[in-house]
């Protein structure tokens, strides 16, 4: 009955992830009071057993690392001499040895969720000096211990804010990256939940809404008044949410001096590799009113029963493993160890490396944003308005973004994403500490050339 | 504060009380640009006021904190549900290779062919595991994963403009997130009893399922570590009803290369790649849950998905999708890991890996049957569920014995899930433990046993020797305190 | 046997005691060449006895004995003479880039031009630090560093037809390896007294050294932590009796860009990358030993050397080289740490590292000299000598302390030695620990004097927490167990 | 008096390395009793402190990689494409993902040599497993710690030889790699010992030689009569000292089984980067009758005050810190660290993995000499001569090797070592399973091609 490649004998390949030998089955299926595996598997309806399957036969590690290199190979990046002005919520930043160095150590990487604080106490208290380094960043009461991503974290503080506010519709500022709005449609379509779009300068908003969610820096690169948003919402019984790139925290003033309610952000610029857009972690703070909404998973502190300080995860009835279709979220498996890169991050600039590093972004940002905007046929929006930005700023180009950056790839330069849907022949470019001066003239020179032959 | 531990007394302050005005761990280049004019100063903030340490500091401190931590690398960690099992050092290697970490996920498709062609073949090889054509690996996790596949549930429905079906049927042993997720999806939660074999009561579901059931949710095998024996009667009722069967596929771990769930009836799935297929937990993340569809159903995937071209390799939309439910791509490096360990057992090594699950865990059972009840008296998959109420009768809890065996170097198992099972101790070996291992597991728990009777205090004030006893932890929810602050 | 820390119970067995037979950690690829006919089988052996386990318990196993050594990353290490300061992580990730990990020995100088740079700049850093601008990187630890020293003060003298130079004069406080190393090279050892103040008694060293002298061998500053006040008297005391100076460098760290070997009449030195310039120790090596020499010496340097030609870098030879040491350039991966080391401080970040760890050697000492003995009372450089011989009068050795040290996560500082100082206790803080740990250090050090009269059995039967007690080593050297065997 | 770069100020530069802040050091001082450094530096000869220093100016991490990076970049490797057949005492081979894991914990790295065993019970359970693996794979009774490298290992090995047999005069078998005699003589020379050629075919030999060095395989990669040779030496009152291949003996006969007295090697092969030449460790292992006149370092298995088995360094009288000028060597600080990656490796690859690896290097190599053979203009001569070899082979090429390397160079091959000095025209090459067959293929392409075209 069974197929070719059935097991109906114990003998099962022998692989370095699988210790157990044939002699050793044999012996274990003895206790069991089985001939064979088939006797343990009863259950499986007999006619779908053992199915054929097209895979490939396992590799050697060697054969593996091969494999891998021709696929690295495969991929432009700064690695393979490209340099790049893509930005749009994933960030080149240097990435401290010490980040690397911590996140080798396997007692983080293997371990589970710290279901048993007595046997997790390194991955509570680094959940909690997570928890306090975006307090300090955001300048807010509470932070959780991390949500899957940016987007989903700002979807997840839209709705927690319906529920906080009992209202049903999220204001969004028309400013904001597509992937926030995006993100929220897929995360709420089904819970009744509308979403309008407010413009900056509103002065006016719906009476029933729930939040105005703020991304400050926007999606141009530009600082919104979070400010006057703020007041705007509270004036109207919403919550202010505000979506904030972390680096810009090291110059900018925090949501926290603004009476925001709920800050989110992407985390991966503090310290984690762009790794074509994942794992990230997703930041979430809020004010302490507001914590048994939060979702995701908080650790506390407490003491033993010798009274020592040891952590612990806590709030847990807000889960859904206690509280289940009740729960504030269905997120279990989250992202604490890209919480642990953002700790050591955090640990490792410190006080004056943050506000350097966001320094040293602004500096090169605005260098090329003024050298772009002397070239011929390319216009820098934020500098034609006097628009604040940090990271990233919108270029007005002579012809679609996508062409040029088609000639810029041939020059090995990646050039800023195409945002013409958004801003005619726009193209949003970010520079960042990892771009040096001489980078920056060569992508400058070669828009000049490219400018000038179109 | 300090503690005694194999290097010493350790001190425990957090980064705030260590740091020092003036200390660094960190420099930046200087500028290489001409100056440029900073913004107004309203816009500016004053200091952050981030750790002030040095860089001895910073690798001193996370290097003893993880000491502090029962890890796979460390400690055998029989949490059910969970699938700890040996994470391959080569495959974190490989996913870090220059090339991969240091893509961009704007990239132009024609400068990120490797990375899209890995994911294509993950996608492809996920679907002939599971034998559900349809993948996408945009999911972070496994709930996310279900919610997904919830979405696409809806998103069919909706297509056949059947609009009334609002219901997912969940069994009462599901795991948290599938009620969770239903919730999200606005689906109205309805619970589908167990028998008292811990199946599905396929009496109660016939009842159940309607006109209304948009989605059943089984998780295969169960959460009690069972493959429900009336898979194909139970996929029948619901295809019958017009609804679809979701299977959770977190126990993947039990049928690599033994049944594919496509072939069951099976309509949507998600799997969790930080579990069967070997990515390392973290702590708690991150992730990694694709969902995988039948054909039928492909269209309506999550964005987004990597598909061939005629000259190589792009991401793309499918048709009707459900949209984005994340940022990007996905946990790209995750997905890399695991592709490594599904290239490096192949279509043996991965039936090796089932196979030898289910056996361990049957030892496990069999060893231990005579001295700790069962939740279900009969063969288990990968798992076993084990129920300390004879222990519970003699003064002793399954948490108590869970914290007892901390003592031994032993991670406790799953407790008191599922919800169904009174004091249960859900025990998952995986395939990557040596029988010596089981061997002495299964010891220690009968030597536990033993000490209820002759020295039970040794189990109540379990773990002795860890860097802190039991923790207060209502008082914790109590009164939270969730950042260091000034004091 | 099993032991318990804060990850629970440890199996201590050995690798072989673990193997069973068939299980692997690894696979080699399949032959792709067509098969060769194997030797006669009278050439060939039976299985080599390697364990036998999984790739899982290789990681665990590794993983956890990890745990049971102090290191510089998680514990205070105040050994003295040995420098145990912050190894930063960048420079062993920086030594192991491909294009420098997998570059081969014997590669033509033009396919290597980035390593031999390396090499050359280091060089000149070292030649300016110590102001000795001949350099070889050839030696592999400090001890061949003096060896080759040594090997060019004899070729010196030999070239100068001057063949009766057959002594070293050695200081009585100078490390086993000096009189070693004289040894090895043919030299007759001559002590030289130390006075009362820890220095070289000048007027014994007058009477000493004459025609037959071929080398003094001086540690500067010296293994008391002192700075030879008479070193330019020294220096020419030597030098006028036709001899050469040798500095033993390996306590450099007191004195980058305070001052100059080279400036005091010293014409050898070597100096340990593993120690002044931060490499790491490794449990013990691997090392580099440089050896430095004055312009005039430094024909003789051992071969390699790494020089800049016309048109970019080569390895070459000295013209009369005392030849090669050892197989190949040195410890290339440990002199691109120390490059990558020096060029990450700097001029002004190297003089801070000596200032600071004079600064905190002095501070422990002051906080400290009410308590313990001083082997010399007056300022040191970078380490400061405590005696316990007030502790040894009350019932305590200076070995006990060293042992009760280890219960509060603090390494032992260096006992024993110098073999001048009557239970000496070598304290060399170094520049990269905190003010706060210094001070956690005096703490724990006055108690422990405040525990001999109160509770002296904690220090006599130190240390409690660790994975073993105290160590019968006697019986380990008379019948020594060297290796696993089947028993 | 002082240079510019004094610091008579108390500010010193505030680095990542060194965390002390002005104040503090201001606070330390004045404990101390002084007020600035300089009077701490009152021995130091007044004229000569401070001196002006040539170095640059300390750089950031970011900035030290990227003159890593372009360090790295001049090199022609694996990495940059190249493929490469040298081998003559350094072989490139897989390194498993294992050995870099372990070796990234820092709790060995940052370890120093275990002087307080209770402190280092990781690092010595390692330096015993490691004395194992190199007795099991020697087939020797006892083996120390780790020597500096494979030629220091042989040429200790030849001064114990002197020192057990109280003779002065070395054999070393003309076939041998040059670089054990030259680095014995730099270890001898000023110890009156003599050193003198023995032919591998000979019948007779002095009758006062310490010991006979014999290197198998020898320095052309072939298998020398270990067995006759050792008798030899046996009947003349010699030692016998063969410095192997470790991965040879996955498969040829161990010296043990011969009766030798010291095996020697060079470790690297087993799981060590090639790293430009070090660092190394050298394999040391002798007879048991011999162990108190070994050189280095050595572990023990003792038992603690609790009767727990432990570790500890023993027979420290051998060595020089307490020994001091009569120590049975100089050897201090030696290459514990690079024992680790060997037991790890050892470990990892374990019985079936090392037979299977010598397995492949050996079907690779003759594989590759068979097909160069075959060439016109172009001998193996251990084809020729019908000698057994492992590794690596003597190619006797139309013209120079060196000529022949420089056209290889053109197409990114890194040929044979020339040898010229040893063989006319002769090039060492050298096959690991490291190359793959079109690897192969391509070289003797090219071979044929530059052959045709000389
Ligand atoms: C049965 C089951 N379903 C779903 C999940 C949720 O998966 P994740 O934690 O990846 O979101 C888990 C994980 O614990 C599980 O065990
Ligand atoms: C003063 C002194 N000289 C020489 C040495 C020997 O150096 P190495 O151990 O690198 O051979 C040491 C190392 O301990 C030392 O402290």
């Amino acid at each position: 009955m069974a197929s070719p490649t059935s097991s109906g004998t114990n003998t099962s390949v022998n692989h370095p992830y699988i210790p157990s030998t044939d002699s050793e089955r044999e012996e274990m299926l003895g206790v069991i009071g089985v001939d064979s595996l088939d006797g343990l598997l009863g259950d499986i309806p007999v006619e779908h057993r053992h199915p054929a399957l097209k895979l490939a036969p396992g590799l050697s590690e060697q054969e593996l690392s091969t494999v891998f290199g021709s696929i690295a190979a495969e991929n432009a990046s700064a690695s393979s001499g490209y340099i790049s002005f893509l930005g749009a919520g994933a960030y080149s930043h240097y990435i401290p040895s010490t980040v690397r160095s911590i996140l080798q150590r396997g007692e983080f990487v293997t371990a589970y969720t710290p279901y048993q604080p007595e046997a997790a106490q390194g991955t509570l208290q680094v959940g909690f000096e997570f928890q306090t380094v975006i307090c300090q960043l955001t300048g807010m009461e509470v932070a959780n211990a991390g949500m899957y991503d940016g987007p989903t974290a700002f979807a997840e503080a839209c709705l927690m804010a319906a529920r906080v506010t009992k209202r049903t519709k999220v204001g969004i500022l028309s400013t904001a990256d597509g992937r926030l709005p995006e993100t929220l449609v897929a995360y709420s379509k089904h819970q009744g939940i509308d979403i309008v779009e407010i413009e900056p300068d509103a002065t006016d908003i719906p009476d029933d809404l729930a939040c105005i969610g703020i991304q400050s820096p926007n999606f141009f690169g530009e600082i919104e008044d979070v400010e006057r948003l703020t007041k705007l919402a509270h004036d109207n019984g919403a919550l202010s949410v505000v979506h904030v790139n972390p680096t810009a925290l090291g110059m900018f003033k925090a949501p926290g001096e603004f009476d925001v309610d709920i800050v989110t952000a992407e985390g991966q610029p503090l310290g984690v590799p762009m790794a074509f857009g994942g794992p990230y972690v997703g930041l979430f703070a809020c004010k302490k009113a507001h914590i048994r909404q939060m979702p995701g998973r908080i650790i506390g502190r407490t003491t033993d029963t010798k009274d020592r300080t040891g952590y612990a995860l806590t709030l847990q009835t807000r889960e859904q493993h206690i509280r289940r279709e009740r729960a504030t979220s269905n997120i279990c498996t989250s992202t604490q160890l890209i919480g642990l890169m953002v700790t050591v991050y955090a640990a490792t600039l410190g006080k004056q490396g943050i506000k350097d590093l966001a320094n040293l972004c602004y500096q090169k940002a605005h260098y090329a944003a003024s050298e772009i905007n002397k070239l011929n046929g390319f216009t820098v929006d934020a500098l034609a308005t006097g628009g604040t930005f940090f990271h990233e700023f919108v270029v007005s180009c002579p012809s679609s973004a996508s062409s040029i950056n088609a000639d810029l790839l041939d020059k090995k330069i990646i050039g800023g994403l195409d945002i013409s849907d958004r801003s005619e022949n726009g193209m949003l470019v970010c520079v960042t500490e990892t771009s040096s001066k001489a980078d920056i003239d060569k992508f400058v020179k070669a828009l000049s050339e490219i400018g000038a032959s179109s | 504060m300090t503690i005694s531990t194999n290097v010493g007394d350790i001190d425990r302050r957090l980064l705030m009380d260590r740091s020092v005005s003036g200390r660094k761990a960190f420099t930046l280049p200087e500028s290489d640009v001409p100056s440029q004019d900073l913004p107004d100063s309203s816009f500016l903030r004053d200091d952050v006021e981030l750790p002030e340490v040095s860089q001895l500091e910073v690798i001193r401190y996370f290097s003893v904190l993880s000491q502090l931590n029962f890890s796979i690398d460390t400690n055998f960690y029989p949490l059910g549900s969970c699938t700890m099992k040996y994470n391959p050092k080569i495959n974190d290697e490989l996913s870090n290779l220059p090339g991969l970490a240091d893509i961009h996920p704007l990239q132009p498709d024609d400068t990120v062919q490797g990375a899209i062609r890995l994911l294509k073949d993950l996608q492809d090889d996920l679907g002939e595991i599971t034998g559900l054509p349809g993948v996408s690996l945009a999911p972070l996790a496994g709930a996310q994963g279900e919610y997904a596949g919830l979405l696409i549930a809806r998103a069919y429905h909706e297509a056949k403009n059947d609009s009334k079906r609002t219901v997912a049927i969940v069994p009462d042993s599901a795991h948290g997130t599938n009620p969770a997720s239903a919730a999200m999806a606005g689906l109205e939660v309805v619970t589908v009893r167990s028998d008292d074999q811990g199946n599905v009561d396929v009496d109660n579901l016939r009842e159940l399922a309607n006109e209304n059931t948009a989605v059943f949710m089984l998780t295969i095998p169960s959460t009690l570590g069972l493959f429900e024996p009336n898979i194909l009667e139970i996929t029948k009722i619901v295809h019958d009803s017009g609804g679809l069967v979701y299977a959770d596929g977190a126990n993947l771990n039990a049928l690599l290369g033994l049944v594919k769930l496509g072939d069951l009836g099976v309509d949507i799935c998600h799997s969790n790649l930080h579990k069967t297929f070997s990515t390392p937990h973290g702590g708690g993340g991150p992730g990694s849950g694709p969902v995988m569809v039948t054909d039928e159903l492909a269209k309506f995937l999550p964005k987004p998905v990597a598909i061939k071209t005629d000259d190589g390799y792009a991401m793309g939309t499918p048709e009707m999708s459900v949209g984005a439910i994340n940022g990007f791509h996905g946990s790209f490096s995750i997905a890399a890991r695991a592709y490594a360990y599904i290239k490096a057992l192949g279509l043996e090594g991965l039936q090796s890996v089932s196979e030898n699950a289910i056996i361990s865990a049957n030892y496990i059972q069999a060893k231990l049957r005579d001295k700790y009840n069962l939740a279900a008296d009969r063969y288990c998959m990968h798992e076993t569920v084990l129920s300390a109420t004879k222990q519970k009768k003699r003064g002793v809890a399954g948490l108590d014995i869970a914290k007892r065996l901390l003592d031994f170097g032993i991670h406790a198992p799953t407790m008191y899930f599922p919800l169904i099972v009174d004091e249960a101790l859900m025990v998952e070996p995986t395939e990557s433990e040596s029988k010596e291992t089981l061997d002495h597991f299964i010891a220690v728990m009968r030597q536990i046993d033993d000490e209820i009777d002759a020295s039970p205090e040794l189990i109540l004030e379990a773990p002795h020797d860890l860097p802190v006893t039991r923790l207060d932890e209502a008082t914790a929810a109590r009164k939270p305190v969730l950042r260091w602050s000034a004091e």
